[in-house]
């Protein structure tokens, strides 16, 4: 059964706005962004769009800006691009240490950031960051732009809050402070694969080292990505010794919801959750005591 | 006096020759062949594992754009095709007729214009399934009122095979002192070769000529059972291998992809090309391993080691394919008792058929040696353990020492020679064994998990004598035929086939050696069955043994005729000549001779009245016993308590395979079998479900590692000749891959003995040894 | 995989019985219904397009009633493909009238699921099966409360 | 602009620079990379190892990076330049990685082989002088069942080395 892709007709957008008119107007489309999920889907016969909507070629939407309020991230921001940002590395180690873990360096030269996170599988590694990081999701579509709180965007798994004819084009992530730090640990079976369990934590500290927030997201913990939001207000104006990383990392894995699968048994990822939650705090923490 | 030209004979650590085309992209692997009016073979595929076929309908597909055949089983029948007898004289299915009996199974063949339109078409194809009781798990199916899956068996046993002496054996058992047994569980594991397989089938119906270009290891026994089934006559049937990509095993057999590809080429006229997805083919192309035993050892109370005796059951899946020599059914697996001297050894072996596709490929494994050195090195380990002495030293009291070589075990193989005390002092000497060990103590107290594994191989390899060996029937020689051309260069053809072995430098080598001409000079071919002599291909680490004698033998049946061309041309007698490397001189007058390309040149121009013409030779090499290479291993991992991963930190690999022809690749070899032996330890596996359905079926749920995990080995070598080979060498193909999982596990096992662990089974995922460290308080939560 | 569940109804179990032994009537709670064709009271043949997401692709079903037994049981069997998949299950349904009057449905639901999605995403597959009965079994409540 | 709708079963004109030179040939939409690479420009040194995005066999720069040809629409490269192990080589002198891999036996089948040195290309342009570990996790979307790994390292090693030395290697490389 060769595995080859469904036929699907094909348009190149130029811009956000007809990206749009495209999607809202085609019949059973899809956006091709990266493509790096997308199209192993469809040659293994998992998706069949009618349509594709081609939006690689549509410019400016691909920037990394702090110079605002956020920083933001066009939608179309190649992974490896976080991996080679200076910015990202010094300033978001929580994204740059996730992109560092997408899959490999030639699929991450073509995924995106958009991508990625609109794919919103349980096992993709920017969601989590996405939830850990209380990012904002703008959307444009045929009424206009508008932005949607992570929390609220992953529906289910493969299922974000977008319409069928609306546009990712921007992420933006609260800019970094100083006493900011994070931290993206991976359990996975070999390099490049999904995860077994995937924990992001992000943290700010006070001076004392009193924890003033914190977001801690979740991969391969359920059928979606989730947020542990009993450990993070749990967490918030605690001094982070063990014993209260030790609480925090138990109360996020009693909000997972693994599924056993070949990558291990749910048992095995519930518990890996508490390690790894634990790791990750604290190597945020770490980075965020040690300046920034 | 001239110089002598750099040959690159023997021990040279030249390049490689075939690496020209292969780094610039101009190799020829089966799918990049592309003939004038050539179509696409595709399948349709079983989701079930196990079912009655109530119906098939082909019209649609028949009407799609692009089709021009639709080929099943009830096609195949009339011509005695729906059924091929495979390499262990057990049948398989090409295209199911009544049934199906494993998921992912060939169904419907579909030939289209492209690979675009055979796919669609596919997709239109309805199969209307009854589904059956599904049996996976080999003990089962030899259980009472099992799901039958070979209706033709009525059973699904397939064989019961016996080796050694029982009652011997058990004797010893009742008398020893000591006596540790371990239940174990090999795994089933996919070869996983970069290149997929496939084929291109041309018949021509003119000439009434079959060529098929083949991703094979064995292109002469293709054509021969091809011919026997089909009653084409050999001569009219070609099989090409061209370049391989990787075999290990797996490209022994024939696929009902090749045969559905050559009947689809005779019904459209068309050349066919079919060449598996990666989700095809690890579904359905034969598998290895999947072996359940209880192996036991005795020993006295000071650790002599007295006697081995293993109880298993292999899984074979549907059809008994493997392609083991006919006197063996599994294998080789009697040389388990390894590297000691034991008294008495014992193992009975039961196979079941299953709803999976066949198995027990010899994958980089001569013959079910890999399983047999799992079973001995883990219960060595486990002996050394129980007896509280290290590990080290309970192999080296118990080694088969070298004055005792040749060696005759209870088994009865005669070990050509070795020295297996030389191999393990060397590896603890090079990975500071003792040094090792203090730290493990220091970092038991400090509650840290660390474990050095030892793994002391002896393999079987060069198959085979013919007094002993044959598959089907044909005897296991190896063959080379060796053409001098009048200007001193040279084509030399095989009857064994490289799948990244390199051989067209090896051989070369050999030649060199022998003949003294440069490498560069020598042209190797091998894979074409209309040019290459009569061969039984490459596996099972066969090829230096076999045909690489040959190579020696034949040159030297050169080296003879040159000689009287020699004298001829020197005006000297034949015993005055003497030959060195590259040139024949007059004994005494060293300034008197004449060069290897003037006596070629003479073979066509001036030879000695009354001899023929002409410098060849073919050479058909039965050698007298097999080589017996081997090693010793060392691995230390670090545990992870809270993750439960287990980190290889170092890992020191010491091989003796003989002499050795080109360090270089033998060091790739090494290299290579070690990261198949690291991935089966901590990564692979084909598990399936009750349901038969396959977990593993490509490179998405089957790991195989990459460069990230692979561990850095440090290799290095003894070397102890083969006293019959004609080169002393012994093969090294496949040491690595059978040597190191016992050395990864006992690794594992070794870091969490003091907690009271014995065994883990392959792979040792994480969740497991995460699982037992929770089972026994030792697991942490950070 | 085996799925179960249990609903309570102010109906009597012959009341329920006689609902839920309708083909037509019980193929209107089919989850992703494309089309439907009544073949006879025993057999109906579905298009279902089912899956998570844009992960989505049509499933050609046949049901059939397999066992009957007035007021206390019945049989239906799912057997199709689709997504390079094989679908089976079986579905048994028991009832029982109260004592309070009433009666309690219990279903047990045996589904395998082979082939190339199952073999690829176990937990996908065993997840939206389970997701996909009980919303089946959720909507025929609904219609006999 | 208005968008231009391809319907499924077009065939699209696409023209590109393959290897520096200027190449035309049809797709439909939904064909991959890889074959047009393979069966319609007649390019067969890449190779299909799965059809996963596993194994890294297919891999080409395109637009001056290293992607898994399965993993893109030959429609999505028009207009673009690709960079093929056949354009490796210049004007019959091997290119340094070619020359690793040949003087460091990075290679044993061969299948892996093309992939291998193009993610190679892409690794050393962006980091010209990589640890082991770097040239570890730049090669970990390409697999190899042969080698085990070490050699090709090596062959990267000497390629980086070489490179280094000779700056000819370092412009305008597709």
């Amino acid at each position: 059964m060769f595995v080859i892709p469904d036929r699907f007709s094909y348009t190149v957008a130029h811009s956000v706005e007809e990206a749009v008119e495209l999607l809202h107007t085609l019949e059973d489309s899809k956006v091709l962004a990266g493509g790096q999920s997308l199209i192993p889907f469809m040659k293994l016969g998992y998706a069949s769009p009618k349509s594709l909507v081609d939006i690689n070629r549509i410019p400016n939407l691909d920037y990394l800006d702090d110079s605002g309020e956020s920083l933001k991230i066009g939608a179309l921001t190649r992974i490896s691009r976080l991996c080679d940002s200076e910015l990202v590395a010094k300033d978001y180690p929580l994204i740059h240490d996730a992109a560092l873990q997408i899959a490999d360096p030639l699929v991450r030269n073509l995924g995106t950031f958009g991508g990625n996170v609109c794919h919103a599988d349980m096992g993709d590694d920017l969601p989590a960051v996405c939830l850990a990081m209380n990012a904002e999701m703008v959307a444009s579509g045929p009424s206009g732009q508008r932005v949607l709180a992570a929390k609220d965007f992953f529906v289910d798994r493969f299922t974000t809050l977008l319409a069928s004819d609306e546009l990712l084009t921007e992420v933006r992530i609260p800019k970094n402070r100083r006493g900011c730090g994070g931290a993206y640990l991976k359990l996975e079976r070999r390099v490049g694969d999904y995860a077994i369990v995937g924990v992001a934590a992000q943290l700010e500290v006070d001076g004392d080292g009193v924890c003033r927030s914190v977001g801690i997201g979740l991969t391969s913990a359920s059928t979606k990505p989730i947020k542990a939001s009993e450990a993070e207000s749990w967490l918030v104006g605690k001094s982070l010794s063990d014993e209260v990383l030790d609480k925090a990392s138990t109360l996020a894995m009693n909000t997972s919801n693994p599924l056993s699968d070949i990558r291990g048994p749910a048992e095995y990822k519930k518990a890996m959750v508490k390690v790894l939650t634990h790791r990750a705090l604290k190597l945020a923490y770490k980075r965020a005591r040690g300046g920034l | 006096m001239t110089e002598v030209p750099v040959i690159h004979g023997m021990g040279s650590a030249v390049k490689r020759k075939e690496d020209v085309r292969f780094i610039q992209g101009r190799d020829t692997y089966v799918d990049d062949i592309s003939l004038p009016g050539m179509v696409y073979l595709d399948f349709v595929r079983s989701p079930y594992a196990h079912a009655r076929i109530r119906s098939i309908s082909t019209e649609r597909a028949k009407g799609a754009p692009g089709v021009v055949a639709v080929i099943t089983g009830k096609d195949l029948q009339p011509l005695g095709l729906d059924w091929i007898p495979t390499l262990s004289g057990d049948k398989m299915m090409v295209l199911p007729t009544e049934k199906v009996v494993f998921q992912m199974q060939e169904v419907v063949g579909v030939v289209a214009e492209s690979r675009y339109a055979a796919a669609d078409a596919v997709k239109l194809v309805e199969v209307d399934y009854e589904p059956l009781p599904v049996v996976t798990d080999p003990k089962k199916a030899l259980e009472e009122g099992s799901p039958i899956v070979r209706e033709d068996k009525r059973t699904n046993h397939v064989f019961h095979w016996e080796a050694g002496d029982r009652e011997a054996t058990d004797r010893l058992f009742e008398q020893a002192d000591v006596v540790v047994g371990q239940d174990m569980y090999y795994q089933r594991i996919h070869v996983s070769y970069m290149e997929p397989c496939g084929c291109v089938a041309y018949y021509d119906s003119v000439k009434g000529t079959p060529t098929i270009w083949m991703t094979t290891q064995a292109p002469h026994v293709v054509r021969t059972v091809a011919s026997l089934i089909t009653k084409i006559p050999e001569n009219k049937i070609r099989i090409i291998s061209p370049d391989i990509g990787g075999g290990f095993g797996g490209k022994v057999y024939v696929y009902p992809g090749s045969i559905v590809a050559a009947v689809a080429s005779i019904v459209t006229g068309r050349p066919v090309k079919w060449v598996n997805d990666r989700s095809d083919d690890h579904p359905s192309t034969a598998f290895a391993r999947d072996f359940h035993m209880r192996a036991e050892l005795a020993a006295k109370r000071d650790g002599t080691l007295l006697a081995f005796r293993v109880k298993a059951v292999s899984d074979h899946g549907a059809f008994f394919g493997d392609a083991n020599p006919s006197k063996f059914p599994f294998g080789l697996f009697s040389i388990c008792t390894g590297s000691y001297d034991l008294k008495a050894a014992f193992v009975e072996v039961d196979g079941a058929y299953t709803n999976k596709p066949q198995g027990g490929i010899a994958y980089r494994c001569s013959f079910r040696v890999t399983e047999a050195v799992y079973a001995i090195e883990r219960l060595v380990d486990i002996m050394a353990h129980r007896l509280g002495i290290d590990p080290a030293e309970l192999r080296l009291k118990n080694f088969i020492p070298p004055e005792k070589f040749p060696y005759r075990s209870v088994m009865g193989w005669v070990y050509d020679s070795g020295n297996y005390a030389g191999a393990l002092r060397k590896a603890m000497e090079k990975i500071g064994y003792e040094e090792l060990r203090r730290e493990q103590e220091e970092k038991r107290k400090r509650g840290e998990l660390m474990g050095i594994g030892i793994s002391s191989f002896t393999e079987i390899v060069g198959a085979g004598p013919s007094h002993t060996f044959d598959i089907l029937g044909i005897k296991m020689f190896g063959s080379a035929e060796i053409r001098i051309h009048p200007t001193g260069k040279v084509i030399a053809r095989f009857g064994t086939r490289s799948q990244g072995q390199g051989h067209e430098t090896t051989y070369a080598q050999i030649i060199a050696e022998e003949l003294g001409i440069p490498i560069e000079d020598i042209t190797v071919e091998e894979g074409d069955t209309d040019t290459a002599p009569y061969g039984l291909g490459t596996y099972a680490s066969r090829s230096t043994p076999t045909a690489g004698a040959a190579a020696a033998v034949a040159s030297r049946k050169i080296r003879e005729k040159a000689k009287k061309i020699a004298a001829h041309l020197l005006e000297a007698r034949e015993e005055d000549v003497v030959w060195e490397r590259g040139r024949f001189y007059v004994k005494g007058a060293p300034a008197k001779y004449k060069t290897i390309q003037e006596v070629a040149f003479a073979a066509y121009t001036n030879h000695p009245p009354g001899m023929e013409a002409g410098l060849e030779a073919v050479h058909y090499y039965d050698p007298p016993n097999m080589t017996f290479p081997f090693g010793s291993y060392i691995c230390v991992v670090d545990i992870d308590r809270g993750t439960g991963e287990a980190k290889v930190r170092r890992f020191v690999a010491v091989d003796d395979c003989g002499n050795i022809i080109n360090p270089l690749i033998v060091d790739g070899q090494i290299h290579g079998g070690l990261t198949m032996g690291f991935g089966t330890a901590f990564m692979e596996e084909i598990g399936y479900d009750q349901d038969g359905n396959i977990y593993g079926a490509n490179f998405m749920d089957y790991t195989i590692p990459t460069a990230v995990e692979t561990p850095k080995w440090e290799t290095d070598k003894t070397v102890t000749p083969s006293p019959h080979h004609p080169l002393g060498a012994k093969g090294v193909g496949e040491s690595a891959t059978v040597g190191s999982p016992a050395a990864f596990v006992n690794a594992v096992v070794d870091a969490l003995w003091p907690l009271g662990v014995t065994h883990i089974d392959m792979p040792l995922y994480p969740w497991k040894i995460r699982r037992l460290l929770e089972e026994k308080g030792y697991a942490l939560d950070k | 995989m085996k799925f179960e569940g249990s609903y309570q109804f102010p109906k009597s179990s012959s009341e329920v019985y006689s609902y839920i032994s309708d083909l037509r009537r019980v193929s209107e709670c089919i989850p992703d219904l494309k089309s439907l064709e009544i073949k006879s009271e025993d057999e109906a043949l579905a298009t279902v397009r089912a899956g998570i997401g844009f992960i989505r692709g049509d499933f050609n079903l046949r049901f059939n009633v397999t066992q009957r037994s007035p007021h206390t049981n019945l049989g239906y069997a799912v057997h199709g493909s689709g997504l390079g998949s094989g679908v089976d299950i079986s579905i048994t349904v028991q009832l029982e009238d109260l004592s309070t009057g009433g009666s309690t449905l219990s279903w047990v639901a045996d589904t395998k699921v082979v082939g190339r999605v199952a073999s690829m995403a176990q937990g996908m597959i065993s997840s939206q099966a389970e997701k996909i009965i009980k919303q089946f079994f959720e909507c025929l409540s609904q219609r006999l409360r | 602009m208005t968008a231009l709708i391809y319907p499924a079963d077009a065939k699209v004109r696409l023209e590109l620079t393959v290897n520096g030179e200027r190449r035309v040939g049809e797709a439909e939409p939904r064909m991959l990379l890889v074959h047009f690479i393979r069966e319609v420009l007649g390019l067969t040194g890449t190779h299909v190892g799965c059809d996963t995005s596993n194994c890294g066999a297919c891999t080409v720069v395109l637009n001056g990076r290293a992607v898994k040809s399965c993993t893109v629409f030959a429609v999505q490269a028009n207009g673009g330049s690709l960079l093929t192990v056949e354009g490796l080589a210049r004007k019959g002198r091997l290119h340094p990685i070619q020359e690793g891999f040949w003087e460091k036996h990075g290679l044993q089948c061969g299948y892996c082989t093309p992939g291998m040195m193009m993610a190679a290309y892409d690794l050393l342009q962006k980091s010209p002088n990589p640890t082991e570990e770097e040239i570890r996790r730049g090669i970990s979307g390409n697999l190899c069942r042969c080698t085990g790994y070490v050699k090709i390292v090596e062959a990267i090693e000497y390629a980086a080395q070489k490179l280094r030395s000779d700056p000819s290697w370092r412009s305008g490389g597709d």
